[in-house]
């Protein structure tokens, strides 16, 4: 079903899911920097800037409680938590390299046991895709074969107009039922041109070659040259759509507490660190070397999809400028 | 692999501390009964398989379910304490409560066992995840040809289940080997002296029908490994069992994993050919 | 802390980090010396004011002080020599670390106090407690304790009952 | 307000005389390794690079992108790095101070490094894009407040001379402003910065004083400071990091660069070098001094805080 939805009724309809109590989470300015979080209100919207974090964090939260515990006397009692109690959530302005990594977390979440932490969140969410108009020379979607305008993962897309309006195409029954709960705000389409969308990297990871590179290329000295110069911070893995590595720690004391489950991320030295002092991954390169191995190689091994979309986010915010497009890049040509 | 009724895949069975018994000064069994009659009556699990244990307040570990599948009502875990979890665990006494989430990982295949003779080779505290499958054979034990465990440690009192390896040696059916490091020995220690690779070449088992079942510190792999070799086993004859750092166990906070292969879900039991396929990550 | 304790004047928490060689000699000699001071003060022993870490200070805030001391011997009294003087520096920066951060300095007090001035050990800890009871309880640290991420927050109405009810 | 541009045509120049002297010092082996900055993919940007042989030294560069403060890899944080024989480095005025720094506190030899200082007109702040051209506004704060702009106590300096505008100092500015603010106001901005914080520790992996080899935020027996990152979390942690680095810290900003979520972390490191200026006369970074402001105490020091 396409439609058409103009800029003022499209804020009308932000301010109408806020006003039911749906919470709306959009990019907004938090403390100077652009961030997916609910909105008061639909003119806290930011829409020319990606947001710092991906929109994973919707359905797979920075930190979140999977267990509270008390004890009396001998006994301990845990309280689950109700995944009924999450809120139901609409995501907007996700931009295409966002909203494809989302059925790709899919895969792991639900590998045999279903992690229903993420999957109520993914079904309580309905997420409004947004087609790229801006990008800089971190972005590289097209690249890993995704692409400025790619609807995957969005139950509904819109795709920006001159003048402001909206084309609007659903490609899930969440995504119908947004537009027949405001139908009065769409309208058909017209026939006003689309903005000119983003153009990032230009030619096209061999993303097979990669692969069979890494394959082969697990002890390499080439892995030295890559990554001595990281510093062993989480900022790539926390900021990426894809990464989906947890940390799983109780809070409280013995008598009362919380288990929470908080992002991790395998830069880190104690990621893989034993009680007993071991560390498979004593040294910073082996350590990057798995990043690059599970988004290039191991989840396609064990998934079939390669958990990069592109966004570029990690190449902005390394603090030592590494680049896993040129990294990658530089592997597809050997 | 029981299935998770409940919908909270991170929720731990209650279970309560029903025996505390001291293997060695650091090494601590603690003998488990589920509070949950529902939990007690059907939580089934097989030979190899681990699950995570929760100290409240301190976190979880993870350690192989020590007891044998076949006896029933009660799991057992053995553990040193290391760290904050395992430290807490110590605290535990008789009737506290504590936490456990599983079983996870595959098992030992023991249907493919059958009618074989079965070989352990282990050190130190690398007992408990192959005693599971000790018992579980022994409870078979007309399933197997003969059985020969060969046990060492550094010192006399760093042997774990002591009174079984007692029991063991008693037995008519089945060979132990006991062995200290050099040095490790008592006045009336009366096991061999000596290296597990060493002691188990002069053991010499003979290998033709014959599994070999490894579990140990990965420099005791390093060295046993050749000796299974030249003894003439072939690397689909031994299985291992490898304690990676854990923390879900069900193969989603990405901790796990050896190259492609996620030791909470593939493993931990590999065969020795699985285990040379895997880069050298663990 | 259930509503009905809302009427009674509040009761602080006060947590006092002494060292043990003179201030906590000096609280001995105030009890058997029979002087009375409030209740509300929850002592902790340390070997000297130079072991008493900055993060220990910012550890009972977060874990529900409205008002925290710290007490040792008088410089040149300490038993290690220069412990107090280094103390001394160590809490003047951390007091200005705090201040920019936002924490009211009033509510945490310095002092020395030596083995036989039980006296003075009274009135420090009556004066911080009847300060702190006028300032009311802590509740930047208390509000902080209670906020959750977005993404993982869970629609609960306990979880505001709760809130107002501190 | 018009930006007025910094004047960086030298910067050419002076990366001609960097790769003339890495390639000097390299081939007669003075030194066994060159820490500096190399071009990376996207246009303008650069990022370190460790050589160890002449035929590369043509790749070290010197340009406002070169942001990054090479001593962390020096520090024992870093193991990886090779560190036999002398290792050249080459530094900014705000680097130099960091080295000072890590020189009293017995982490460095003077002998064993060979500086390539590097006279610094400023560079790109982190929320400029590395392809923007200098001006006053894209300037990395720190830059504004510089003293360093000609390193000391190198064993080589390129002969150019930077232009240096008078700017407004930002961070003394900023930290003037928020100490006018009353002790709630400023609690409020805190908790909305430490909010935004993913506890992704950048700030203490790229510092050059955070070389302990586990954090006490690392630890979790005693566990002082609780690894969620949510605002308490947060806000503990900040607190112990600005604290650990009092009297240490020497203002390369790399702290407040990194962070993926622009909380101006070195405003609090700035206030408490301020502090230590007023409370003991002590600026960190000038001269290799044994003993820090906090190792050292003086009889006549100010106690008029304590009753």
């Amino acid at each position: 079903m396409q439609k058409y939805i103009s800029r003022q009724n499209f804020t009308k309809l932000l301010d109408q899911l806020i006003a039911t109590g749906t919470r709306v989470v959009a990019p907004r300015m938090n403390a100077g920097t652009p961030l997916y979080e609910p909105l008061a209100s639909s003119a806290e919207m930011v829409m020319d800037q990606l947001p710092r974090r991906s929109a994973k964090e919707a359905y797979f939260p920075v930190c979140e409680d999977i267990m509270t515990y008390e004890k009396e006397g001998q006994k301990v009692s845990i309280t689950d938590i109700d995944p009924a109690r999450f809120p139901e959530t609409v995501l907007v302005g996700v931009r295409p390299c966002d909203a494809c990594a989302i059925p790709v977390l899919d895969a792991v979440f639900s590998w045999d046991y279903k992690d229903e932490f993420f999957l109520e969140r993914r079904r309580k969410t309905t997420i409004v895709g947004l087609a790229c108009t801006t990008s800089d020379d971190a972005c590289f979607c097209t690249a890993v074969g995704l692409s400025p305008a790619d609807t995957k993962g969005s139950d509904l897309f819109l795709t920006p107009l001159e003048g402001g309006g909206y084309v609007c195409e659903t490609f899930s029954d969440k995504g119908e039922a947004l537009i027949n709960d405001h139908t009065s705000l769409f309208n058909e389409p017209n026939n006003a041109t689309p903005l000119p969308l983003a153009q990032p990297y230009t030619e096209k990871f061999d993303l097979k070659k990669v692969k069979v590179w890494l394959d082969e290329h697990f002890e390499d000295s080439s892995w030295d040259e890559i990554a001595l110069r990281c510093v062993g911070c989480g900022a790539c893995a926390f900021v990426c759509p894809a990464c989906h590595c947890f940390d799983i720690v109780d809070e409280g004391t013995e008598k009362a507490g919380k288990r929470r489950k908080n992002w991790d991320a395998c830069g880190f030295w104690k990621f893989t660190h034993h009680a007993s002092g071991h560390n498979p991954r004593d040294q910073q390169p082996k350590r990057y070397r798995n990043r690059i191995m599970h988004k290039f190689k191991y989840y396609d091994d064990k998934f079939g999809q390669t958990l990069c979309t592109g966004c570029g986010r990690c190449i902005r915010v390394c603090p030592v400028g590494i680049d896993i497009a040129q990294i990658v890049e530089e592997i597809s040509k050997k | 692999m029981s299935d998770h009724t409940n919908k909270n895949i991170y929720l731990p069975y209650m279970a309560t501390v029903s025996e505390v018994i001291d293997e060695t000064p650091d090494v601590r069994t603690l003998k488990l009964v589920f509070q949950d009659e529902q939990v007690r009556e059907n939580f089934s699990f097989r030979a190899g398989q681990f699950a995570e244990y929760s100290a409240f307040g301190a976190g979880e570990s993870t350690f192989c379910i020590a007891s044998s599948p076949t006896r029933k009502g009660f799991i057992e875990c053995c553990f040193r304490s290391v760290g904050r979890v395992t430290e807490a665990l110590r605290r535990l006494e008789v009737g506290d409560t504590m936490g456990v989430r599983g079983p996870y990982g595959n098992s030992f295949p023991i249907e493919e066992f059958f009618g074989k003779n079965l070989l352990f080779v282990t050190g130190g505290i690398a007992l408990p995840p192959l005693r599971t499958l000790i018992w579980n054979c022994l409870d078979w034990r007309d399933k197997f040809g003969d059985i020969t465990i060969v046990y060492g440690a550094r010192t006399e009192s760093d042997l774990v289940y002591k009174r079984e390896l007692q029991e063991w040696q008693e037995r008519a059916d089945v060979r132990l080997v006991k062995t200290v490091d050099p040095g490790g020995n008592g006045p009336e220690w009366d096991g061999k002296v000596g290296f597990v690779p060493t002691v188990l070449e002069e053991a010499a088992p003979s290998a033709d029908s014959t599994i070999a079942l490894v579990c140990g510190p990965p420099i005791m792999i390093k060295f046993t490994l050749p000796v299974l070799e030249k003894l003439g086993f072939t690397d689909d004859q031994v299985y291992t069992t490898l304690e990676n750092r854990m923390k879900c166990g069900l193969g989603k906070c990405g901790r796990c994993n050896v190259g492609n292969v996620y030791v909470c879900k593939d493993g931990p039991v590999f065969t020795a050919r699985q285990v040379k396929a895997m880069p050298l990550e663990f | 802390m259930h509503l009905a304790q809302q009427q009674h004047t509040f009761e602080p928490k006060i947590f006092a980090f002494v060292c043990t060689w003179c201030t906590y000699a000096g609280a001995d000699l105030a009890g058997t010396s029979r002087m009375q001071y409030p209740s509300n003060v929850r002592v902790l022993k340390f070997p000297c004011t130079g072991r008493i870490d900055p993060v220990f200070i910012l550890k009972a805030f977060q874990q529900g002080a409205d008002g925290v001391l710290v007490s040792g011997c008088h410089p040149g009294d300490c038993h290690y020599i220069a412990g107090n003087f280094h103390a001394r520096r160590r809490f003047a920066v951390f007091r200005k670390l705090l201040e920019f951060v936002g924490v009211d300095l009033n509510r945490l007090q310095f002092s020395w106090v030596s083995a036989a001035e039980g006296g003075k050990w009274v009135e420090v800890v009556t004066d911080l407690t009847e300060k702190v009871r006028n300032m009311g309880p802590m509740t930047e640290f208390k509000e902080l304790a209670m906020e959750e991420q977005w993404s993982g927050a869970i629609n609960t109405p306990e979880l505001k009952e709760a809130y107002n009810a501190i | 307000m018009t930006s007025t541009l910094i004047e960086t045509s030298i910067y050419a120049a002076i990366s001609e005389s960097i790769q003339a002297e890495a390639k000097r010092i390299l081939s007669d082996g003075q030194v066994s390794t060159i820490v500096g900055y190399a071009a990376a993919r996207r246009k303008g940007s650069a990022q370190p690079i460790v050589i160890t042989d002449a035929s590369d030294a043509q790749k070290l560069i010197f340009t406002p992108a070169c942001v990054n403060n090479l001593a962390v890899y020096l520090t024992k944080a870093k193991k990886d790095i090779p560190k036999k024989g002398k290792i050249g480095i080459v530094v900014k005025g705000c680097d130099m101070k960091a080295l000072t720094g890590l020189m009293g506190e017995s982490q460095l030899k003077r002998e064993e490094l060979y500086l390539i200082g590097v006279p610094c007109a400023g560079v790109l702040a982190s929320t400029f894009a590395p392809s923007q051209e200098l001006t006053d506004e894209s300037l990395a704060p720190k830059c504004t407040e510089c003293d360093a702009h000609l390193p000391t106590g190198c064993d080589f300096v390129p002969t150019e001379t930077p232009l240096t505008p008078e700017l407004e100092k930002k961070y003394a500015v900023e930290i003037a402003r928020l100490e006018a603010l009353t002790p709630a106001e400023r609690w409020a901005y805190w908790k909305e910065q430490f909010a935004k914080c993913i506890k992704c520790y950048a700030c203490r992996q790229v510092c050059p004083f955070c070389f302990c080899e586990q954090c006490l935020c690392d630890r979790n027996k005693p566990q002082m400071v609780e690894t969620t990152p949510r605002p308490a979390g947060n806000t503990a942690w900040h607190i112990v990091r600005a604290m650990h680095l009092a009297g240490r810290c020497a203002g390369c900003a790399e702290c407040e660069r990194v962070c993926p979520m622009d909380i101006p972390l070195n405003l609090l490191n700035r206030k408490m070098a301020k502090e230590l200026k007023e409370l003991y006369d002590h600026e960190a970074g000038f001269e290799v001094t044994e003993k820090g402001p906090l190792t050292m105490f003086n009889e006549k020091d100010d106690q008029s805080f304590i009753k």
